[in-house]
């Protein structure tokens, strides 16, 4: 098998945003991610539990690079004023490059 | 003299919490905890709406309806003396909500000092869940044209469907709808493990304040006067809508506390969607790292000495 | 007329769900009250064969186990009408099987309405897990040369040895080595929370169940016409059996009710590593999003009213 | 004759773990049955403490004390002959300190038989948590000159603050300043649901057990060796204390518990952070993986022969 | 000290297959990873819970290069067809060389 | 909006030594991480549950390459030797420098 580059967009952000972001990833046509419980500090303090709509969680979505890179500039612009969030992007290899 | 448990779990946990002890609760135990009390306290509000008249309780209620709706309108401008705007609205919308354990405390505190109270409070504090929330909305948006955030049909699904609201609002229904007989196989946990397990979830309180302090040292002096002087003059306003009902020195004590209670669980959800400007930390810090134990160490007795004054 | 409060549970669950409510349950909640139901389950049917001689027992549970057999052999080519091998073989599997929460509201029931059954019951649930997903494999794999994933030597340790399998054996092996005189300082657990915890469960059933909403969506005729058909046509088989073995109108409603159950827990997870190649949407659609509810808020009564006819 | 369920439970798990089943608690369960059982016993404790003039209590505390503290000091020589220093050190703290749940099963077990025992054993339990805990690090960091790992005041937080240390003494204060008076309407929690829920905690206890097989494996004669020749001999040493404290024979088998237990939540975390150097694997195995095993089924009667033999 | 290259191969499948997966890579003498508990959606629909064998799993684990495409490609055609799977390889440097 | 490269550090180890971490990165002046809870098998066995202490977590952590470089050699000097520890850097993509 032969493998292909695409690029991996990890979201790191509130919890309460979940909702939200997965409706802009419908409405990009996007068809696939991952999300992960996770903790954390940052410019908006230190994020724990999920009680008091404090918990952070972490998305990885693999697309083609110019889909991430216009992605994350949405969410960056979108949320990045009031919300806690930080944003990278990685060049994977995949194989079933029908996939993403 | 001999100390309620149901307080001294608290403080186990805030001196844990201080000391920096490595002792966590599961998260996963803390939500289970708010599912179960949410759901209690429903059930109980429900059975009391079976138990009574709809109509004897309509003007009652319609009455603490416009307290929730008040409370925000009243605190607003006062806040906004040295806050912006959509902080202002966003600690309006919390004080004018409540706090559920507040509120099992002091009922837990009058069952302890055998003062009977109306057992409609605890409808009432269903009851004052929401109105704040919506008038702090519309209080954090007046005047902006463009809604920083989610348009009105978004929100409102935000208020009305958040987790708190759903499990009172359905814990009302279901006690409504089976009635005393239909819950008493159900008694063993809804009635019985309440006060037992509020024990831990203070226990988790106390570990939560602790993790606050951060927050208290930075806005120290402004969170001190804004989440003790709220308690204060707002139980004074439970205590005036208490009277206009009738009612005896338990119910005006429990009003009391449900006008100075504020929401840390349904609020700082709702406002995060709705109010995205407003720092979390400003609000949770007031409701919930002075407030809540001020309410729970010092509150609920003041409270009940009010009541006693003016009864 | 009240209403029963564990159903009410299950629509509230739903109605959150349906509503896109952020209401969630704590994913280890879910699996505590799942270790808890099945170990209950087995150890009142491990007390069911200390009481009784187990020779006594024995012809009745050879019977139950043909009628598991029975079940995945007499649907599957009923489903192979319409579906590829894998997937009618895995829903005949689901069906074969028997859904230990839906049995426990089955019995909530007879006890709200003061209807007696066989206690023997639970002993037949217990029994009847298992047969029907080795039969649903072999119809799997039947003709098929290369298997598809994994050997039987895996598969057999999959199905016998599944968390459902080892609970409800583990609990009637406690039940029955204890007896009714050592399991008796642990009902505080295992008798008197039985039932209030089902509330939780059924709870978040309803939202696991409002979640299959998009699939209905899909496939929804041929799963609505399977859904409901299958254990309408089932439950007539449970009744029959159970006139063979002489019951009364309880256990009459409690064997239709077995055998119109679908499996949601031990059957997905044994057929997804057995019959990889079945949609476990699919199964999971039937049983869960059709059929579990329809017993539940139609099926339980209907077949007692089925039972009082025959009886 | 019957068989003690919550030796059943862990052999259930043992067994499900062995046979590689896919039964699995979720982690939340089991550290919230930790917090509610350390609690348990911790308020029983301080129930004992304000039953009795704590001047009456003080002589056995000191000697109590003084056992825990001498343990780690008379086993470590032994283990040096075939361990390195941290190991040997880490392991001597292991048996210093005690297992709750062990002792919670010898209770059950006096319980069961109906033999009285002296209620203050659950305060020498608390007490003996720590002792050996500081003993263990001090052998561990001799003659070491560059401390490898933390300071000596990190250390001792980190020992005093563990999240057992905690909960034991916490519950030992909430348990003495609230009286029995004051505990009572927590007794359905704290009380009623000790038991049953152990069974919960030991069928993971089994599964945990069964997890270590692999590590009993590859060292196992010496921790064979370690693991029932350490409890059975430290067995006669609480024999010895209680003895001195004149008590009855249900007391004298507790003591031996004590003393033969090992610890595997405090010590544990305790030494990862104190005494980095030793390997986990090795003070687990023996007191988790052989220990725990043989002091519930064979320990717990063995000793109460002794006691017998004794008294 | 000195950084090596080496490729981290990321897997996201559906829990189930944990045990098979572990299998494997004892097999193939792998010696270390991680595990986390995921969730997700793609083209299987949405991985939420653990109940009915529903939920997902993300493995990472660290190889040389050629290990890791291996690996990936066994498992892709072993599991590929039946199964919720996503894989992808990212380029990574470690510390201890010998560790992988 | 542009792109700019930094180092992320992922760190998988106990979760005995968060604390100790979390001291050093503020001493270090690092602003912000990621923590998810993680299981997994290495040298020093395989990590489950938080129990025994024995439970694994993955920190995430993006800082310019130097400063990534540096963390990664201090905590491996530090923490490699007695604990479980495995380390690696990836480049990434971020869009608000100003936050890393
Ligand atoms: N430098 C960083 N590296 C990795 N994760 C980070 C970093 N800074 C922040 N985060 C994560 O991103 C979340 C939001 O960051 P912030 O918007 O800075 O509060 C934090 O809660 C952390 O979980
Ligand atoms: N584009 C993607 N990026 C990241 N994760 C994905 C992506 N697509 C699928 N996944 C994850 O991989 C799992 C299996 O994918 P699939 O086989 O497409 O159902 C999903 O449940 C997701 O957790
Ligand atoms: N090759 C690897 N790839 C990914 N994670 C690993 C690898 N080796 C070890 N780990 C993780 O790092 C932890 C510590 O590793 P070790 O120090 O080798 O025991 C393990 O528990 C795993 O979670
Ligand atoms: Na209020
Ligand atoms: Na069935
Ligand atoms: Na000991």
């Amino acid at each position: 098998m032969t493998f292909h580059t695409r690029t991996l967009l990890t979201i790191v952000t509130e919890s309460a945003l979940e909702n939200d972001l997965v409706d802009l990833f419908h409405l990009q046509g996007l068809r696939g991610w991952t999300i992960v419980e996770a903790r954390g500090k940052g410019e908006h303090g230190e994020k724990r539990a999920s009680f008091d709509a404090n918990g952070n969680i972490q998305i990885e979505l693999i697309a083609d690079t110019a889909a991430a890179e216009q992605l994350a500039t949405t969410i960056a612009e979108r949320f990045g004023r009031h919300y806690a969030l930080v944003q990278w992007l990685t060049d994977v290899r995949v194989l079933r490059a029908e996939k993403f | 003299m001999s100390f309620d448990p149901v307080v001294l779990f608290f403080l186990l946990g805030l001196a844990a919490g201080v000391a920096k002890s490595d002792l966590k609760l599961p998260a996963a135990l803390y939500d289970t905890l708010s599912v179960f009390l949410l759901l209690c306290i429903g059930i109980k509000g429900g059975l009391e709406l079976a138990k009574q008249p709809i109509l004897t309780l309509l003007p009652q209620a319609m009455l603490v309806l416009a307290m929730g709706a008040a409370i925000p309108l009243l605190i607003y401008p006062l806040l906004r003396w040295r806050l912006p705007q959509v902080d202002a609205a966003s600690i309006a919308a919390h004080y004018g909500s409540v706090s559920v354990v507040t509120y099992a405390v002091g009922v837990a505190y009058l069952s302890r000092i055998g003062e009977a109270f109306e057992s409609q409070t605890t409808l009432f504090l269903v009851l004052l869940e929401m109105p704040a929330l919506i008038i702090g909305v519309i209080l954090a948006r007046r005047g902006s044209r463009s809604a920083p955030g989610h348009g009105w049909g978004k929100l409102l699904h935000e208020v009305l469907l958040g987790k708190s609201m759903v499990l009172l609002l359905g814990g009302l229904a279901i006690g409504a709808l089976a009635g005393p007989e239909g819950i008493k196989p159900l008694d063993r946990l809804y009635v019985d493990l309440f006060k037992p397990t509020l024990t831990l979830f203070l226990l988790e309180m106390g570990l939560v304040v602790a993790g606050k302090i951060g927050i208290l040292r930075r806005e120290g002096l402004f969170l001190l006067v804004a989440g003790i002087g709220l308690p204060l003059a707002l139980s004074w306003l439970g205590i005036g809508v208490g009277l206009m009902l009738g009612m005896s020195t338990g119910g005006l004590t429990l009003m009391a506390l449900l006008a100075a209670s504020a929401s840390y669980i349904a609020a700082p959800a709702a406002m995060r969607m709705a109010v995205p400007g407003a720092d979390p930390a400003l609000s949770l810090g007031a409701a919930l790292g002075i407030t809540f134990p001020f309410n729970l160490l010092v509150g609920i007795p003041l409270y009940h000495q009010f009541a006693l004054a003016v009864a």
